[in-house]
């Protein structure tokens, strides 16, 4: 071998197999874990066998692994449509409302079209959570766009909204009828998505959704439009002047932001849940603003975090059950793991510049 | 004029006052913070860490102002981590921020569990007592409105006034804004951006806290997990509703504890409004109201933006 | 004070102990290798339905020397998923404590056949899927007649979280005792939104008594605050709540699962476990009225009185609290 | 200051270099831009701290690790981005980080009567109770220098004082350096001005790439040594030459009137054209409205009287994409704010106004391989100097950063150029190649608009000058008619 050619093949090896940018984080995820040990072992717990129960739960079996990766369908779409918008220089932090809307919009399409064929069904499903969602996403980018008010709160303002909206719609118009419950009547089997694992919950979700990544993926860094987005996250003036629209820039990341989100929402309906319920989600939309920014606001690296997140999530209702340990020390280890990558990410460019400036 | 001295408005007042303190000091905080030019979106979770800090000590201690002390402690301290990430290690504000909640929520239910065990017969304790003014507390509107009050809500009423004293009228309040607006400016003057960036959000984290505490030592007597339910959120939107001036603040904070005041009693009547709108109420009402002022609402030129020592 | 605090410190100090002891990792096994598993909506500290259910699960784990875990705070989304994950780890006897749970309990048990699974208020069972009712409602009716009998304003009120079936049943049945006693009582009620968010429960109730009310039924952490701020009664549900306001908890409607997750775990020992709805009412003793604490002395004793006889009536199979799910308004 | 050494990561700014300035005297600090002389003097301010060197104050070594002690020291600097805090008034900016003015609540009426009182003693009129912001320029300036006073400045930097002001002002400003000179005040004055610097100084030092290049005395010295000094050689400026084609008029500007965000009148009335083989120079004391007239003709803020056409099409409300198709080229003032993505790479920047043309992009998706070949071309033909064209431009230097603008923005053959401030922060050379670049335009047939507030530049480029003040034309003068004094009064607001 040449000796271009191995360093290539090393470069290589750095770039895409072990980035060291995994290697840390992976340390970060460790020391996360580390802390979380000694929380455990001060009431009195046994570190190993919480930690063993929550490995074995997230990824030590086939089932682990499909809960897994069924966790990682919704913290994905609302993750990547987060990080698009972010990219786009949008602050869009209402995926929870969006995914609300986009669940309930889908039940709606698919109790409507109940009998006809799956392949009608799921697509007009799909597009109705999607339109929904982005419609939601609208309200917030209406708001920015001709009144200036910052995204950022009216998001979480539109999130209350949209779950006290949908919990009307359960308990009115869509109730299921004969049943007291908050939820709509159960979907036809043709409304829902196939499965994917024989004995497992996995769905057909998670091939959408990887599909979703590489396709926006491709869209950031390789399409005219991708580009434009960018340049108005990075320079909105500049992009401007240099003729691209910036309002249709603004506008692709909220309704990106707000279809995706309804994409989450249709597939928990449609793969999951099977009817529209009232408490669809625990927290997808906030748990994937971080997810999003962990994977860097990168299609791909969304959905790797997304993994790392559903894993830990997944575990931890184990650990709590199997080895005593109160769930909220999940939410702490999260919260670390979050808090360490971005100080990890930030203290050598610390420590860079203090060596240059010599002060 | 009989209304005006009708029970049902007293009340009415009376309440409004008091769902807004929670978030009118998480708001007064934010103020400082966003002043000084640091997005804290923390604000939730020291909120939640004050909240049951303060619960904790009065628990354990019986003083009801030491676990204010203590709350508005450890929520300067939050502030402090806030701020070493958002000013020193240069991080996005708005991931720290929501990082930080996430943090506190965990921390604040896996403690409680630690102190209290996992049992049934949550602990309690017995809040701050409204003041009794008298005669003063029967006056038509200004009665409900200043003189039922327990004293964390005078505290806090004192605070704004506090808060508008040190940001209008002095030299701290001068450097703030100077650092928020341009901080190379302020650092040619010999200010430090970065101290002063440091101080303000542990302020802002301290007020949070103090607002937190309001909720488990003065609203109720209780701890719950989360027990904020997103009041540090909702201040995000009052302290911009407010324009970031301390009696804005009070003015948007008092019209949203308006709001859920009059969505509770709107409840006891026969409106034919479906419950979950009028829940709904107060979310509408600040989105309408942001709406409506926002065009000018001037935030500091430097918000959000680290800042480099000796840069630029 | 001083004897409370130093219960606390104590308390405090044996914190670790007591979380070991509360999951029952390991007690001796006296039935075959029954192992019970609960998933709950909640925290477990909440003093109500969450409480219920753990203590519920503790009592039959003692009784029956049964190992049992719990996962509280379960959202719906969840909920599938840790009954199988109980399923699979080998608990034979999963209870889904939720209302909202009825989905999941019904799709685990499907591909779970040899667990059996127990779904709090379902409404399609399975064979291998029962379900168990929560008739607190049944004690909101007695605690609507005594709210009415002890009010002098002609006005109780009522303060719930969320608008769903079990509280829908609880505050029907409330108004339907409290007109039985006075057929003209007006009964006030207001959902603050939220499952937990108690400072907005106590403004809730305030607003209530502004209005006239002068008894309340505290179904959420926070109205015993209003209660005692207001110097109005409240009545306390699921446990005797009596301690967070010695002075205005006039009774609580006391919910005790713990017979019925012991029996039906007897019934899945003896094999002798059917696929039903479970019911421990009024008539098993399961839900009552809690100690007054000597505040009964502010009770009409004819009012005192009918309450008993209509306990009676119930225990007798002469009279049935209605049960009414219906939305309001 | 002695053998001072400032170096950030790799670029050596000041290398070696010796300074000294005494009590009274007038001491220019001349070099092109990036030659040190800025970083010499934030090393003075305590602002940045020298890697080598030793500084001496009346005698005695000093260490000076921060603005507090470089005040305490006397020394007072005020910057070219002047640092004062827009949203607070004159009397709180001064106030700032002062113990002076009580600790606590400060005394605001007494130091605006004290800052009064010191404004009058060497003519530096301010109104000390007025917002910083809503200051004209030349107040600002007198504001930073009575701040620098009021902190009992001995040694006072001026860093480029002259940049924002009319020819009046300027030569308003020297009588005050002389006074403050005669009171005993030692007087740093950075510039580039050759003509400034003869005019006011009494002695010359002259930075050239981060070492010293010499240091004269004004009075013994002429412009044409000092010139070779900073230039390292000689260097000329390009002229124009020739008469104007005057060819049909590819821009027309018809009465533009603009309100800003604010609510403040920014234009009124203006009207101008330019015709094809025509440079048309905007001149004017900065901030009158130049800024603002070149983002109504590029498209970047909306008029709200008034109509823009190019080449005889109505433009005014029409996006700026369809402008560029129309053959604008904009070079704005403020680059990195308005030209360029600094994160992105070299090749991103330099397609941005066209990545979505079929030669860049197909079915959407970018043509990686002609966008590269592209880029390389761009950085060949107008000499940019850099490693790589991924590598972000951010990283460049400034010049260069201009040079990838200029080519983005001419390599199109754009028949008309709106040119803004386009050498401001460049050395002679590259301003040389980018006026040469925009004289070319010319000769090939093209519109230029050029905008500048440097007098030298707009005498030696323009056909015609159009000069604004306060937003409204005070007068057009044809290139026979040039002279500075007549351009000072219409800048200075006396219509001819």
């Amino acid at each position: 071998m040449s000796e271009s050619a191995s360093a290539a093949a090393i470069g290589f090896a750095r770039r895409w197999l072990l980035p060291r940018s995994v290697l840390s984080g992976m340390l970060c995820v460790l020391a996360a874990f580390a802390i979380g040990a000694l929380l455990i072992a001060a009431i009195g717990r046994d570190p190993v066998l919480a930690y063993l129960s929550l490995f074995e739960a997230s990824l030590g079996s086939t089932n682990g692994l499909a809960e897994t990766a069924i966790r990682t369908v919704p913290l994905a779409f609302c993750g990547i449509g987060i990080a698009l918008a972010f990219r786009a220089g949008v602050f869009n932090v209402g995926a929870e409302g969006q995914l609300f809307i986009g669940g309930v919009a889908a039940a709606w399409m698919g109790l409507q079209l109940g009998g006809q064929p799956q392949w009608l069904v799921l697509p007009a499903m799909a597009l109705a959570a999607a339109v929904a969602g982005a419609g939601w996403s609208a309200i917030a980018g209406v708001l920015k766009l001709k009144f200036r008010a910052d995204e950022l709160i009216t998001t979480i303002m539109l999130n209350y909204i949209a779950i006290y909206f949908v919990g009307y719609l359960l308990h009115g118009p869509l109730q299921d009828p004969g049943s007291p419950l908050a939820r709509t009547a159960r979907l036809a089997a043709e409304a829902r998505l196939p499965m994917l694992l024989e004995g497992t919950r996995l769905h057909a979700g998670l091939l959408l959704v990887v599909v979703v990544a590489i396709v926006a993926q491709v869209f950031l860094w390789r399409s005219v439009a991708g580009f434009r987005l960018r340049a108005v996250g990075h320079n909105a003036r500049a992009a401007e002047n240099t003729g691209m629209n910036v309002k249709a820039a603004l506008w692709t990341g909220f309704l990106i932001c707000g279809a995706l989100s309804g994409l989450a929402g249709f597939s928990e309906v449609a793969g999951v849940q099977r009817r529209m319920i009232e408490n669809l989600s625990p927290g997808f939309g906030y748990t994937a603003i971080i997810v999003a920014l962990l994977g860097q606001t990168n299609p791909l690296g969304v959905l790797a975090a997304a993994v790392l997140f559903a894993a830990l999530q997944i575990g931890s209702t184990t650990m709590e059950s199997a080895a005593g340990v109160p769930s909220a020390l999940t939410t702490v280890i999260q919260a670390l793991v979050v808090l360490l990558l971005i100080g990890q990410n930030a203290l050598p460019r610390l420590f860079r510049r203090r060596a240059v400036t010599g002060s | 004029m009989e209304w005006l001295a009708d029970p049902v408005l007293a009340g009415f007042i009376a309440a409004s006052v008091r769902l807004s303190i929670p978030i009118l000091l998480a708001a007064l905080g934010g103020m400082f913070a966003e002043k000084s030019g640091v997005l804290n979106i923390g604000l939730e979770g020291m909120m939640l860490i004050g909240c049951f800090t303060g619960f904790i000590t009065v628990h354990f201690s019986g003083n009801l102002w030491l676990g204010a002390g203590v709350a508005v402690l450890i929520g300067a301290i939050a502030g402090l981590g806030l701020a070493f990430y958002a000013v020193t290690l240069r991080s996005n504000q708005v991931v720290v921020g929501i990082a930080f909640n996430l943090l506190m929520l965990g921390v604040s239910a896996y403690f409680f569990r630690l102190a209290f065990g996992s049992g049934t017969a949550s602990p309690r304790i017995t809040p701050f007592a409204p003041i009794d003014f008298g005669p003063l507390g029967q006056i038509p509107i200004l009665g409900p409105l200043l003189f039922q009050h327990d004293p964390l809500t005078y505290l806090s009423l004192a605070l704004v006034l506090g808060g508008w004293l040190v940001m209008q009228r002095s030299t701290i309040g001068l450097s703030i804004k100077a650092v928020g607006e341009h901080p190379e400016a302020a650092e040619t003057l010999g200010l430090d951006p970065i101290a002063i960036r440091y101080a303000a959000v542990a302020v802002s984290g301290a007020l949070a806290g103090l607002g937190g505490a309001f909720l488990s030592i003065s609203a109720t007597g209780v701890f719950l997990d989360n027990m904020t339910a997103g009041r540090g959120y909702i201040a995000l939107a009052i302290l911009i509703l407010g324009r970031r001036h301390p009696f804005g603040v009070l003015v948007a904070a008092l019209l949203f504890g308006a709001a859920e005041a009059l969505q509770l009693r709107a409840q006891l009547l026969p409106s034919g409004v479906p419950l979950q709108f009028l829940i709904m109420l107060p979310y509408v009402l600040t989105i309408v109201v942001l709406a409506v002022s926002a065009t000018r609402s001037g935030a500091p030129a430097a918000l959000g933006q680290p800042y480099e020592k000796g840069g630029g | 004070m001083t004897s409370f605090m130093t219960l606390s410190r104590r308390r405090f100090a044996q914190a670790a102990l007591l979380l070991v002891a509360t999951t029952a990792l390991s007690t001796p096994v006296l039935a075959a290798d029954l192992k019970i598993a609960m998933i709950l909506p909640g925290p477990i500290t909440d003093n109500d339905w969450n409480s219920v259910g753990y203590n519920g699960l503790e009592a039959a784990g003692k009784a029956l020397g049964a190992e049992v875990a719990y996962v509280e705070n379960v959202t719906d989304a969840d909920a599938e998923r840790l009954l199988r994950d109980f399923a699979e780890r080998g608990y034979k006897l999963i209870f889904a404590h939720s209302f909202s749970f009825g989905d999941a309990a019904l799709n685990a048990a499907e591909d779970f056949p040899d667990t059996t699974f127990m779904a709090g208020t379902a409404a399609e069972l399975a064979p291998n899927l029962g379900t168990y009712s929560n008739p607190d409602y049944q004690g909101a009716y007695l605690a609507g007649m005594l709210a009415a009998g002890t009010s002098k304003t002609g006005s109780v009120g009522w303060v719930g979280g969320m608008p769903a079936p079990n509280m829908l049943a609880n505050l029907h049945a409330y108004e339907a005792g409290a007109k039985e006693v006075k057929p003209e009582i007006k009964v006030l009620h207001t959902f603050i939104g939220s499952w937990f968010d108690p400072p907005k429960a106590k403004e809730a109730a305030i607003a209530q008594v502004e209005q006239g009310a002068d008894v309340l039924s505290a179904q959420g952490v926070g109205v015993i605050d209003a209660a005692i701020t207001k110097k109005v009664f409240a009545l306390g549900a699921m446990t005797d709540q009596n301690h967070l306001g010695p002075e205005a908890v006039l009774t609580s409607v006391t919910w005790d699962l713990g017979p019925l997750v012991t029996a039906v775990g007897q019934a899945v020992i003896d094999g002798t476990w059917k696929s039903e709805n479970w019911s421990y009412g009024v008539a098993a003793n399961s839900v009552g009225l809690a100690d007054f604490h000597g505040l009964d002395k502010n009770v009409d004793p004819a009012v005192l009185k009918a309450v008993e006889d209509k306990i009676a009536a119930i225990k007798a199979g002469t009279f049935e609290v209605p049960l009414d799910t219906s939305e309001v308004q | 200051m002695r053998n001072i050494r400032v170096a950030f990561g790799p670029v050596v700014a000041n290398d070696d270099v010796s300074f000294a300035v005494e009590p009274g005297e007038i001491h220019a600090l001349l070099g092109e831009n990036g030659a040190g002389k800025t970083t010499l003097m934030r090393a003075l301010a305590g602002l940045i701290q020298p890697q080598a060197g030793s500084i001496e104050i009346g005698g005695q070594p000093v260490t000076i690790d921060g603005p507090l002690e470089a005040r305490r020291l006397g020394i007072g600097m005020v910057h070219q981005h002047f640092m004062l805090v827009p949203t607070l008034t004159v009397a709180e900016n001064i106030a700032l980080g002062l113990k002076e003015v009580r600790t606590w609540f400060p005394r605001l009426d007494q130091l605006a009567d004290e800052i009064d009182a010191l404004g009058a003693r060497y003519g530096l009129a301010v109104d000390a109770r007025a917002l910083a912001g809503e200051l004209s320029v030349a107040s600002q300036q007198r504001v930073e220098i009575v701040k620098a006073l009021y902190r009992g400045a001995k040694i006072l930097v001026l860093d480029e004082p002259t940049a924002v002001l009319t020819p009046q002002e300027a030569a308003a400003l020297f009588p005050v350096l002389r006074a403050l000179a005669a009171a005993g005040t030692a007087i740093v004055f950075i510039s580039h001005k050759l003509n400034e610097v003869m005019a006011v100084t009494d002695r010359i030092t002259v930075l050239r790439r981060g070492k010293v290049a010499g240091s004269l005395r004004t009075a013994e010295t002429e412009p044409r040594e000092i010139a070779r000094m900073m230039v390292g050689g000689e260097v000329t400026l390009p002229q124009l030459e020739g008469m104007p084609v005057a060819g049909r008029p590819l821009l027309e500007v018809d009465r533009l009137g603009l309100t800003d965000a604010r609510g403040v009148r920014r234009l009124e009335g203006v009207s101008l054209s330019v015709g094809a083989g025509e440079i048309v120079a905007v001149a004017g004391v900065d901030g009158n409205g130049q800024q603002e007239l070149a983002e109504a003709i590029v498209g970047l803020q909306r008029p709200d009287t008034g109509r823009v056409l190019i080449d005889g099409v109505e433009m005014t409300h029409r996006p700026v994409a369809e402008r560029i198709a129309a053959g604008l080229a904009h070079i704005p003032e403020d680059r990195h704010r308005t030209a360029i993505f600094e994160k992105l790479s070299v090749t991103d920047n330099a397609v941005a106004e066209e990545a979505g043309r079929p030669r860049f992009a197909r079915w959407g998706l970018r043509r990686q391989g002609e966008t590269r070949a592209f880029a390389a071309q761009l950085v060949a033909d107008y000499d940019v100097r850099l490693g790589s064209v991924e590598q972000a431009i951010g990283s460049l230097s400034g010049g260069n950063q201009q040079k990838v603008v200029l080519g983005r923005a001419l390599s199109r053959d754009p028949r008309l150029v709106v040119a803004v401030q386009p050498t401001r922060g460049l050395d002679i050379g590259a301003t040389a190649f980018l006026q040469s670049q925009l004289l070319k335009r010319r000769a090939a047939g093209a519109a230029v608009l050029l905008i500048s507030t440097e007098l030298d530049e707009v005498l030696a480029l323009a056909d015609r000058i159009v000069v604004l003040f306060k937003g409204q034309v005070t007068g057009v003068v044809a290139r026979a008619d040039f002279s500075v004094e007549k351009l000072g009064l219409l800048m200075a607001g006396r219509t001819a």
